[in-house]
């Protein structure tokens, strides 16, 4: 396991950026917790509060080119490539502002542009695309990197493993980066996984390192995400990265989440990654003001993402029959 | 007689049979200690214990694998796969091997199995967790099919899929899963290959399937009171096996058919029952065969997108009324 | 104009496309070094090279959501799946990936890539590597599916299938490789969504796809030389998007439909556009519309059975004379 | 790896029945070729020419009724559980004689009364069914065990790594071996794989003991047969195995097998699982005359076999309407 904290602190404007995603990552949740209170939020989504770290450690790593794949519990992984926060909520809500005009919902967001290359909700599935993006950019020679986000369930489906070996063998500039939070979703890892490290006690057999760390840690994420991109950009192959971590919440809307000793939720929200990092950036000798302007800044981006929403109207009915097709129809005949 | 809810259906069912059958066992993600993603397991860990009922590992292959082969080797095993669009994962087991080695094997083996899903939209997930695909199922030779439309058929039915000797997909519609209805007491069972007509009528057949029963219904209620027609609902029930002597007979008294599927267009269930009644029927129709389904997309997972896609009681009155003029 | 096997126009058909095009990569299981288990894709490693045409591990998943991932990113990939039975262990990556991800992302990126895969029966291969699957692939919203009857459409087929934007899954039918056509020289595109006219007649409708065209074809010079009886051959030769034009315009002027698919019978392609014609052309018709199908049944291995199951000559002409009574 | 042949030879009665189970699949699968050339095999059929001594050693091992699955090269694997030479040969041929009457195939063969569930042309499949009939046997408290046999080329594919994840978890009682012969169908195994040992290397990923083996060597394969078989009987879970062997001609019929080198093909030969078993029985004192008569009436088997199979007619064509469902018949509808 990578120690928690490296010993020396990187630059203030890093700490900040990485303090500033994870917030936004956090209000813009907690924000989406609240929509589905208020039922403007329908159907179902997978928040990440507590995971927030990993996000904002990748985020901060990657060149803006670079692809990221994520699942259903990616809206931190696409909040941090710089996507609209209120084109995510709206998406959320199913509003026409949506990131995807309500065709994808939660579990679905994508932002071409800004290099998100889609959610994906059916277990291990976009781990072989990921790798697939990989292949892309290295025969094109762009020198992009792909990262796969993904949960320790994800570890015990087929995917995984011919994901992991195809990029090996290829040596695909492609990043599996495991958020271990514990649990699938409300069956603890441990009780269905043969080894102890769902991901980093695979990594052997596809001729990979084992890597386990602390990801509630955000330089830690950081640090070893700049390492595993770098290695991929010059061409030495994958990196799987096991990220122990845990989720505040249930695995879904629906879960609250009581099959969790209350001991061990305490634990880990003890251990929450903003409160540790901001405390870092204190005894690092940054401002508190500074950090008091972030957080604010944030709050006042979620409000106004919130309100812009809430302000959209539903998506007009037609494009519920668009753009099954690159002519953008949905026509299967003359 | 008490009422069920369909959700609360499906543990019933299950129950009935594991006390009266030491070899029936309850596999899948999440059904064991918590009940079930949605709420349809619970109790059966309790009253049956961790031997009887256990939670997996998310390996839908494996899990069909091991009923396929605890199947083959004396048990009569039950697996959950959670949403029945994750039966893209697990397709081989289920079209290759489980619905081809009987066959293949001369008869040597049989699978008596039960795959349980939840099947279908309505409830804003997106695309890759609201798919209808009954219809991949019973384009599947090897496999039997079933999805009812309320508690009571789900009950009885799921009994009669596990006593049943061969591989049986079993669709819950996840729509319907708050829906309630009086449920007979005591040990139910409802044979496969029996639909229902869920309404009688005299001007046009209508059949649907799970989810699109009531649907159909309200629409048959509609052409009664706004246009004076009276239309007769044929719940399916089962897909494989088909009651065609029950759709042919009605289609024979009313001349008129009208299909209702959830699932996409092309290569539906519908498709099927309107290629068998224009080839055996085609002297009683008096006008061309109308199907309502889903249109050929994705479904989308905005809330006025889905409700907009789905087969609507509107809609099926607007096809029936086409079929009128 | 040289004569090419269906086999070989594989290969020319996709060598046509990397030469004008670097973004065209291909990639499958025995594919590169050893020129494919059919022996379609000789000569591709030579002329292109290991980088754009690469061997690898026994890994669908891997190798579709690779092919998956490339398209979305720039590239116009192709991949094999040696036998389309095999679709079944990646079946997710094409029906809830690739088919669905355009929809759900408002169109914000494309599937430009093609899917290749040796369908079918008549090599005696048994029941897990004969099956006849263009049925699900019609099935599934968001694919494109192309299965040519022979060599020259093969190329032109294949050629048109690399450069649309959209996924094609593209069915080489198995039986069909050792069969021989001219083939233009030169660039050769044939569009998507335009069935051919295989042979013209005014009796009866025979709509046809891949092996059943030539059978199809048989059949009819029986029914013109033994029962005077003059059969129109639509070779659809793409399901999706399917040409209903010709299919409609044949049937206007025939005014009977039979339809011949290698497909096992439920819910097969024969079965949506027999409901198509009794939906939109039902006045039209003059008896009933048959579908000549594999029964319901896994494919048996032995050459006497096998032969008995797959849809013949005989039994095409058998169903247009019951038609003709 | 598992030393060569072990220190002390086992009884004569044991040498003599992995050497005439060797026999007997080398003669069964000549025959087999030669009624490929004269087209009375029609289809394919995949030999194991060179890997009779697992078969051989796990058949000798194997209790009545503990279960065997396979693969479409699983002629071998079938006939060492006491399966008809001649419904076997018939079944190549599809006659009415055949063991599934020319239903199934040479990829298929099975019986279920000899506790041979099954060959599978799938690769993967038969790997998670194996796990359930072990399932099923532990549930029913019966000690049987389930032994399943695949190639090198069926590591790289999701099912395998489903089945030995789920298998380890719930202890089951079943032997995953795996036959490496280097090649998956025409591609080297190397290329295509991330770890030198494709099974054996990854053993870890789930909990497991490292194994590999001689697989040429029938004494090697009985003697780690006997001790994972015991193990799974115990109570104490799967094994993984490695066996490393080499088949001495093509994937299949259609396959010449070219792109082997010269000298590796050689080498192998020299490495005979029958040249060496039988001089190590010389060299333990077997008499020469037994092992003839050993090899003798292998050769009158076939004959007897193949002639019978020969002599059998096409099964009635109604056959291939029976059997889709268990009562019989292929009805879908009433
Ligand atoms: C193939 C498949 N099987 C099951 C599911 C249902 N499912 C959704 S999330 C989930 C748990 C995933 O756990 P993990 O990989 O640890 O990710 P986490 O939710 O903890 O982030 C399951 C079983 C699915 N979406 N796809
Ligand atoms: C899912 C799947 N993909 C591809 C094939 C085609 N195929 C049949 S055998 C084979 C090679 C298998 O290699 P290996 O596992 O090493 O077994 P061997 O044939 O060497 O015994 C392949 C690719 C198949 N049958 N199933
Ligand atoms: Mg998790
Ligand atoms: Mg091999």
């Amino acid at each position: 396991m990578v120690a928690a904290h490296q010993a020396c602190a990187p630059e203030k404007d890093l700490q900040c950026e990485l303090y500033q995603h994870m917030q936004a990552c956090r209000v813009m949740e907690q924000r989406a917790y609240d929509l589905f209170m208020e039922n403007l939020i329908k159907g179902t989504s997978h928040l990440a509060l507590g995971q927030e770290a990993i996000a904002a450690g990748f985020g901060a790593a990657m060149r803006d080119d670079d692809y990221t794949f994520c699942t259903y519990r990616g809206h931190n992984h696409t909040l941090v490539r710089g996507v609209s926060m209120t084109a995510i909520l709206g998406e959320l809500m199913g509003r026409e502002c949506g990131l995807l005009s309500g065709k994808g919902g939660s579990m679905h967001l994508m932002d071409v542009a800004k290099g998100v290359m889609g959610s994906y909700a059916i277990i291990g599935a976009h781990l072989p695309m990921a790798a697939g993006a990989a292949w892309s950019a290295q025969y094109r020679n762009s020198g992009q990197v792909a990262v796969c986000f993904f949960g320790d369930g994800t570890t015990n489906i087929g995917a995984f493993h011919e994901a992991l070996n195809f990029a090996a063998i290829w040596d695909l500039p492609v990043i599996f980066v495991c958020e271990n939070n514990l649990y699938m979703e409300y069956t603890p890892i441990g009780d269905v996984t043969a080894v102890e490290n769902p991901a980093a006690d695979r990594a052997s057999a596809y001729g990979l390192e084992r890597v386990v760390i602390d990801g509630n840690d955000a330089d830690v994420v950081y640090a070893v995400a700049n390492k595993a991109i770098e290695r991929a950009r010059a061409g030495e192959g994958p990196s799987l990265i096991e990220a122990q971590t845990y989720r505040h919440g249930g695995h879904s809307r629906a879960d609250p989440g009581k099959y969790r000793p209350e001991e061990e939720v305490a634990a880990w929200k003890r251990r929450d990654p903003i409160k540790i990092y901001r405390a870092r950036m204190l005894e690092n000798g940054v401002d508190e003001s500074d950090i008091i302007a972030i957080e604010e800044a944030q709050l006042v981006r979620v409000d106004k993402a919130a309100e812009a929403a809430k302000n959209s109207g539903p998506p007009p009915l037609e494009i519920a029959n668009t753009d099954v097709w690159a002519d953008g129809s949905s026509t299967w005949r003359n | 007689m008490a009422q069920l809810s369909y959700r609360e259906a499906v543990a019933a069912g299950i129950a009935q049979e594991m006390r009266r059958d030491e070899s029936v066992l309850f596999i899948g993600e999440d059904i064991a200690a918590a009940g079930g993603v949605f709420k349809t397991t619970e109790g059966l860990l309790d009253e049956f214990g961790p031997l009887r009922v256990r939670d997996t590992p998310i390996s839908e292959q494996a899990i069909l694998g091991a009923v396929a082969g605890a199947a083959m080797t004396g048990l009569r095993p039950i697996a959950e796969i959670m949403f029945s669009d994750f039966f893209a994962v697990c397709w081989d087991i289920v079209v290759n091997q489980i619905a081809k080695t009987r066959f293949m094997s001369d008869g040597q083996c049989s699978f008596p199995l039960v795959i349980k899903s939840g099947n279908g939209g309505g409830a804003r997930f997106g695309a890759q967790h609201s798919q209808s695909i009954e219809n991949w199922a019973m384009a599947v030779p090897g496999l039997k099919v079933v999805a009812p439309s309320n508690a009571a058929d789900l009950k009885g039915l799921m009994a009669a899929s596990i006593r049943d000797p061969d591989p049986v997909l079993f669709f819950e519609q996840k729509s319907l899963y708050g829906t309630k209805c009086d449920v007979p007491d005591g040990e139910l069972l409802i044979p496969l290959g029996e639909a229902a007509v869920a309404r009688e009528g005299t001007d046009v057949t209508i059949v649907a399937l799970a989810a699109m029963v009531p649907r159909a219904l309200k629409a048959a209620e509609t052409l009664q009171s706004e246009h004076g027609i009276s239309a007769e609902i044929v719940d399916l029930r089962t897909l494989v096996p088909l009651d065609t002597k029950t759709i042919f007979k009605s289609v024979s008294k009313t001349g008129r058919l009208v299909t209702v599927e959830e699932n996409p267009r092309l290569c539906g269930w519908g498709a099927e029952i309107s290629s068998l009644v224009s080839e055996e029927l085609f002297w009683d129709l008096d006008g061309p065969i109308l199907r309502v389904t889903t249109p050929h997309i994705p479904l989308p997972s905005a809330d006025a997108l889905e409700d907009a896609v789905l087969p609507s009681p509107a809609r099926i009155v607007e096809n029936v009324l086409k079929l009128a003029d």
